[in-house]
């Protein structure tokens, strides 16, 4: 078991250094000049080559590279273009925004998605199934931004239940989670279900029953814990995934968190700011995955007890 | 081993000589790597014409001497020989040729026929791979041949695999074998699993043939009454190694490597008048292949056993017309 | 699960004929006409078409035929696991002088594991992979009776000391994964065993096992049965294991049984021609090596039985009767019977049904 | 390995062992010989809802298709006087903020969606379906460096990563098709190499080995096919997916650019509007909601009607 972390630990480390090269290399082939963008037109064109010699930007890519890494493990994203203020200092401002709202929206999406697949599967092909499945498929298909307009019409503007945007109080991230959350309630409820009938065909269900226990003993004791090892993976990989699905819901209901941070980075080409959050969102999200990873090793006997 | 010829004079068509094959286990970093020492220096003749059959419970590595012979698995140490070729020294072209005279049949009648194939494709396909016609339609009438020789019906042609039951499947996977007219064909288990009544309609098809094209076969079975049946001398093996090769009346007669004796006294016999109410059977389980025991590998189980036979692993010994790996067997 | 409105149905038929069957109650287990068709898109599918089977106390029963003649579909109607679309649709199974048919769920589930128990082919995945094996077998205990969970490990303990299970304490805490197919078989029986039923059903106990650990499965099973009052019903395609631990032997073809007898009698007076033929297909160490013998064809699809008797296309002794109409088990003597037309003469104390 | 009679009958498909009747009248009737595309068909007709589906995803793209014939406007001809106009008969849907025809526009935004819907998604499983069968097949270091590189992209948040690269390649609707292709291929990928690695266990394959048949014949004759039903169901993941993409990143302003049409483009633009005019920034909502639910109801169905060719 310890093996396996450690091994799991190794194994996240080159994806996430390959990921930050690609990320690093996609945004810096950017056509536009950063020191053009930096000092818009007041600068003399001399002056363009001191400063790119100056900023290291006629260095080799992977060395850019490496310098820009070696300052990001020490906390240092470089400084803002637009707004001339270091970038971590504004991810360390964003982050606890986002993180607050993929919270609020995971739970959202456990408290609806789990049970709604459970439900289903137990009843399988009755209404209560259908009507179900067919919610969390509108979940799945329904555009993130679209329904979060739709839904600042109506319970903001329309009935004024609740805040059309902003990020003072829990009330304000009611209608971002649910909007956040629906999407990944849909993929939760639809995982649990086929998990689930997937393990109840299985010979020990049969061996349960033949055992004289009950259907509620049968699911719950026997079914579920099988079931659910997939889907706590699943879970735990949506929080991570939910920071990126934040991007839009941010944008939207005008949370300042990291998602609207990059998409102003990227409206204003914002180099620094742009890479720094992008950078610090998948790096997350890689750790996420990896916690996943060791949640079911934990979960599942068969990977715990060698 | 050298001798080229047994004693009624046929000449060894196959030979295995101290083949070893271990699989890497991968995904563990425990001290070291895991091996799985599935085969552990076996020599082996198979004569022509003969049915060699090999028995032993799961995991004894029969299954991949089989491959072993028929080079789908690459030996990690020893000599594979086909008609006294070493298939090592051969390119991979030469290799592709000389699988013309070499075939398997494989247990699983279900996996053994790709579901998207037709029968006329499947047993086409070796006809096709070799360009043994010239026209698609000499291709055809040989596809049919095949199928009335295996007692398929050869309207049949354009139908499915999975629009045919196990046994019939079995005989498509056999015409396929025979389309190339083959010298030696490794039959994996070929009816252990199929109904008794099938199994008997598949045995002795494979029993025919044999005579018709003068086959000779490398019979997988753990299946000893099947084996009784068909095979003319028998190769026991246990974990990875040989205990005993023999004629197979005289092995059913006289067991001399004590696995043997066990594994005969183990098979329930459609007799209830030879139900004994203390019969001696083997305790324990089968020992891991990844950490085999020392010295004889059957010892841990053997109730015989005497210090030796942990320490020093018994060689094959040429005992009355067969051979025993056994410390305790003498002449 | 079980459709109770069809068993109700089949229940109110077996009233009438409870009064019989009531007489014979020293049977541990009496099926009557069990019938259990499975409802599929292509058409009903007679999977156990009116079988009775009886089993004494304290007898290794065996069911013998080859894939699809019902023996499991048989032995799953006895514990009303049958899953869907199939169903019992007649015919009466009384255990102990208790009627199962028409049973509630609830009823059924305080016999399942408690008085009638069960081990499947695969020892592997017939074990839930998440628990322990200790848990599991223990949880049968707990489920049926009142005692504490520190008793009912005792209980396990003891029992898989009893089916042979080396270092029991240790291996109560050993999930599935880490224990040997021959040992999770023991540990399937000790489960099976825990509650003392009156009836064990073995479904191909062995197959799935080499045969030096078949042959300890099948001694430990033979123990077993001698040291308690358990009946045990097995169910195989093998001969071999029924000649080995078998007391009586019921025969079956396409969702019928065909011949029912002491194991030694059916093995030295083998009567119907089916029989014949599984036991002649089987290579014998005695003859010369010649052609063995074959039943030709196949098992008929259920969907569409052959008129008659159901073995008459594949039987060489079928005369013209046998495809017109099928044939009742004849009794031919040394609870000996046969449902075949050669047997008609022979028949001593008159049709069974 | 005999099965046990009362898992055979379970099932519907009764298997050829149990259904034959003697070799030598075998009734082509009674077997189960369904073809995929039988039981799509077969699906089709039993689940309402997938055809419904069916039905309006060849409508939608019948309506792309013939967009000029359906509407008397020009999607892009702005007209001052009709700015903002609410729905009328002229303007079913009302017209947008520089007075071009609302309905037009939508009709147009198909086109996007459709081709977006079905071309990078095309390629990137082109692409994936050769790489995870060469990284199956040969194992090994090819292996290896695919299936890290699946790693890295899978990595990424699918729409993060699309919009990099399409921040990269300047925007616009060629952009997104490399994107989405650049970002979709690692999952095909991944899933064609674990059905590879399966069947190269097959002994149908080995069969094939046997015979000396050729490695690429093996790879591309006797694997490839056995793939099809899963690229069915990714095809069915895929395309809904990506058309979502494509109008999350029109409307963050980084995909289809003005003055193209696109769904996501449309709520983006209409968004200023919407306590006002909210039907604007509604109606390519629906569209989308309308286009992308019916891809996934459908695939559902097609998932559930393949279930048994994925178990193999």
């Amino acid at each position: 078991m310890a093996r396996y972390i450690i091994k799991r630990i190794l194994v996240a480390f080159p994806v996430l250094i390959a990921v930050s090269l690609i990320l690093f290399v996609l945004l810096n082939v950017v056509p536009g000049d950063p020191v053009t963008v930096m000092m818009r037109e007041h600068i003399k064109p001399e002056l363009i080559e001191v400063f790119r010699e100056r900023m290291g930007l006629n260095d080799p890519i992977l060395v850019q590279f490496g310098r820009y890494m070696v300052n990001a493990l020490r906390g240092d994203f470089g400084m803002s273009y637009k707004l001339q203020r270091d970038v971590s200092a504004m991810i360390r401002e964003a982050f606890p925004h986002t993180i607050k709202l993929a919270i609020y929206a995971a739970l959202v999406a456990w408290i609806i998605g789990i049970p709604a697949g459970i439900l289903s599967a137990v009843k399988q092909n009755t209404l209560v199934d259908r009507a179900f499945m067919s919610f969390s498929l509108m979940g799945v298909s329904l555009p993130v931004f679209w329904a979060g307009l739709l839904m600042q019409y109506l319970f903001a503007f329309k009935l004024g239940w609740l805040p059309v945007t902003g990020y003072y109080s829990p009330r304000y991230y009611i209608l971002p989670a649910i909007v956040l959350g629906w999407q990944s309630a849909g993929t939760i409820a639809r995982l649990t279900r086929s998990n689930l009938l997937e393990v109840m065909k299985n010979d020990y269900i049969r061996t349960a029953r033949a055992k004289g226990l009950g259907e509620t003993v049968v699911v719950v004791g026997h079914a579920l814990k099988n079931a659910m090892l997939p889907v706590v993976t699943m879970m735990a990989m949506q929080v991570a995934g939910l920071l990126g699905g934040a991007v839009m819901t941010e944008s939207i209901f005008g949370i300042p968190g990291l998602g609207r941070i990059t998409v102003d980075a990227m409206g204003t080409r914002d180099m620094p700011l742009l890479q720094g959050s992008v950078l610090f969102i998948t790096a997350i999200i890689i750790i996420g995955n990896m916690v996943a990873d060791l949640l079911y090793a934990f979960l599942d006997p068969r990977i715990r007890v060698e | 081993m050298n001798n080229t010829l047994n004693h009624d004079g046929a000449k060894v068509l196959a030979a295995a000589e101290n083949v070893v094959k271990e699989f890497k286990l991968s995904g563990n970093i425990r001290r070291g790597q895991m091996v799985v020492h599935a085969v552990t220096d076996v020599s082996l003749n198979i004569y022509e014409g003969e049915t060699l059959a090999m028995v032993g419970e799961s995991g004894c590595g029969k299954s991949t001497m089989g491959r072993l012979i028929l080079r789908l698995l690459e030996p990690t140490a020893g000599t594979v020989r086909f008609e006294g070729r070493d298939l090592a020294e051969l390119g991979e072209e030469e290799l592709r040729h000389l699988r013309k005279k070499m075939q398997i049949i494989f247990q699983d009648p279900y996996a053994s026929l790709n579901p998207r194939m037709t029968v006329a494709q499947i047993i086409a396909e070796p006809l096709n791979t070799h360009q043994i016609y010239g026209s698609q339609k000499e291709t055809e009438a040989r596809v049919k041949e095949l199928m009335k020789k295996v007692g398929i019906r050869p309207e049949f042609t354009n139908r499915y695999p999975h629009q045919f039951s196990g046994g019939q499947r079995q005989r498509i996977g056999i015409a396929r074998a025979l389309a190339l007219n083959p010298k030696l064909i490794v039959c994996d288990e070929p009816v252990s699993a199929l109904d008794v009544s099938i199994q008997a309609q598949i045995l002795n098809l494979l029993h025919d043939l044999q005579k018709e094209m003068g086959l000779t076969y490398l019979f997988i079975s753990h299946d000893l009454s099947v084996v009784r049946y068909i095979s003319d001398r028998i190769c026991v093996m246990f974990l990875g190694k040989i205990c005993e090769v023999g004629p197979t009346e005289e092995i059913f007669r006289a067991p001399k490597h004590p696995y043997t004796r066990f594994l005969l006294e183990a098979v329930p016999k459609p007799n209830p008048h030879l139900r004994k109410e203390q019969k001696a059977f083997l305790t324990g389980e089968m020992p891991s292949p990844v950490k085999p025991p020392a010295g004889c590998r059957f010892h841990t189980r053997c109730p015989l056993a005497v210090q030796r036979c942990s320490q020093e692993v018994p060689v094959l010994r040429n005992i009355e017309g067969r051979q025993v790996a056994c410390h305790l067997v003498t002449a | 699960m079980m459709t109770n409105l069809a068993a109700g149905r089949a229940a109110d038929r077996i009233m009438d004929m409870a009064a019989d069957t009531a007489a014979e109650a020293q049977e541990m287990l009496a099926i009557t006409d069990l019938k259990t068709h499975f409802f599929t898109q292509k058409g009903v599918v007679p999977a156990v078409d009116g079988v009775s089977i009886r089993i004494p106390e304290k007898q290794v029963m065996g069911i013998v035929g080859e894939s699809g003649c019902g023996k499991s579909v048989t032995a799953m109607s006895i514990l009303q696991l049958v899953s869907r679309p199939g169903r019992i649709v007649g015919g009466s199974i009384m255990l102990d002088g208790e009627e199962l048919v028409g049973k509630s769920v609830k009823e059924m589930r305080n016999i399942r594991g408690n008085k009638v128990s069960v081990i499947f082919q695969e020892p592997m995945t017939s074990l839930n992979p998440v628990y322990t094996v200790g848990r599991q077998v223990s949880e049968a205990i707990t489920v049926h009776r009142q005692v504490g969970k520190q008793e009912a490990r005792q209980q396990v303990v003891e029992m898989f000391k009893a089916v042979g299970i080396p270092e029991a304490e240790r291996r109560f805490n050993s999930f599935p994964h880490q224990l040997s197919g021959g040992l999770r078989q023991r540990v399937m029986i000790a489960m099976a065993m825990v509650c003392q039923p009156k009836l064990m059903i073995a479904d191909e106990p062995t197959t799935a096992l080499d045969v030096t650990i078949e042959a300890q499965i099948l001694h430990l099973m033979r123990r077993l049965e001698e040291k308690s009052n358990t009946s045990i019903m097995l169910i195989t395609h093998n001969m071999g294991v029924v000649a080995e631990i078998c007391d009586f032997v019921y025969v079956m073809y396409a969702g019928k049984v065909m011949e029912q007898a002491p194991v030694f009698e059916l093995f030295d007076h083998t009567k119907h021609p089916y029989t014949k033929g599984l036991l002649n297909s089987i290579p014998k160490p005695t003859e010369e090596k010649q052609r063995l013998y074959n039943i030709k064809g196949m098992v008929p699809n259920l969907l569409r039985l052959p008129k008659g008797c159901r073995f008459s296309p594949r039987c060489e002794y079928a005369m013209p009767e046998c495809r017109e109409r099928e044939p009742e088990l004849y009794d031919c003597g040394k609870n000996h019977k046969v449902r075949c037309f050669l047997y008609q003469k022979d028949q001593g104390g008159g049709a069974d049904e | 390995m005999q099965n046990s009679d009362i898992l055979i009958l379970n099932d519907q498909n009764l298997p050829p062992d149990l259904g034959l009747p003697p070799a030598e009248d075998i009734d082509a009737e009674l077997l189960d010989n369904e073809t995929m595309g039988d039981r799509i068909k077969t699906m089709l007709r039993k689940n309402k809802l997938a055809a419904a589906s069916f039905v309006v995803i060849v409508l939608m793209c019948l309506a792309a298709a013939f967009a000029p014939f359906l509407t008397p406007y020009e999607p892009n001809k702005t007209s001052l006087k009709d700015r903002l106009a609410p729905p009328s008969r002229e303007h079913i849907l009302g017209c947008d903020e520089l007075g071009r025809d609302h309905f037009t526009r939508l009709l147009y935004g198909t086109r996007v969606s459709v081709m977006i819907g079905l071309f990078p998604t095309s390629v990137a499983m082109i692409i994936g379906t050769v790489l995870g069968l060469f990284a199956g097949f040969y194992g090994g270091k090819i292996d290896f460096v695919i299936m890290r590189l699946a790693d890295v992209v899978l990595a990424f948040p699918s729409l993060l990563l699309a919009m990099v690269v399409s921040y990269t390649l300047k925007g616009g609707i060629i952009s997104i098709f490399l994107a989405l292709a650049a970002v979709k291929w690692a999952r095909t990928a991944r899933v064609i190499r674990a059905q590879t690695l399966s069947m190269k266990e097959k002994e149908f394959v080995e069969a094939a080995r046997s015979l000396g048949v050729k490695k690429s014949t093996i790879m591309f004759r006797h694997i490839l096919p056995n793939c099809l039903p899963n690229l069915i169901v990714l095809l069915t993941l895929n395309i809904p997916e990506s058309i979502l993409d494509e109008a999350s990143l029109s409307f963050l302003g980084i995909g289809a650019q003005p003055p193209s049409t696109s769904w996501g483009l449309m709520v983006f633009r209409c968004k200023p509007f919407l306590f006002e005019y909210p039907w604007l920034a509604i109606a390519p909502g629906v569209a989308i909601l309308v286009f992308v639910l019916a891809f996934n109801f459908l695939g559902d169905g097609v998932r559930d009607a393949l279930d048994p060719y994925l178990k193999d």
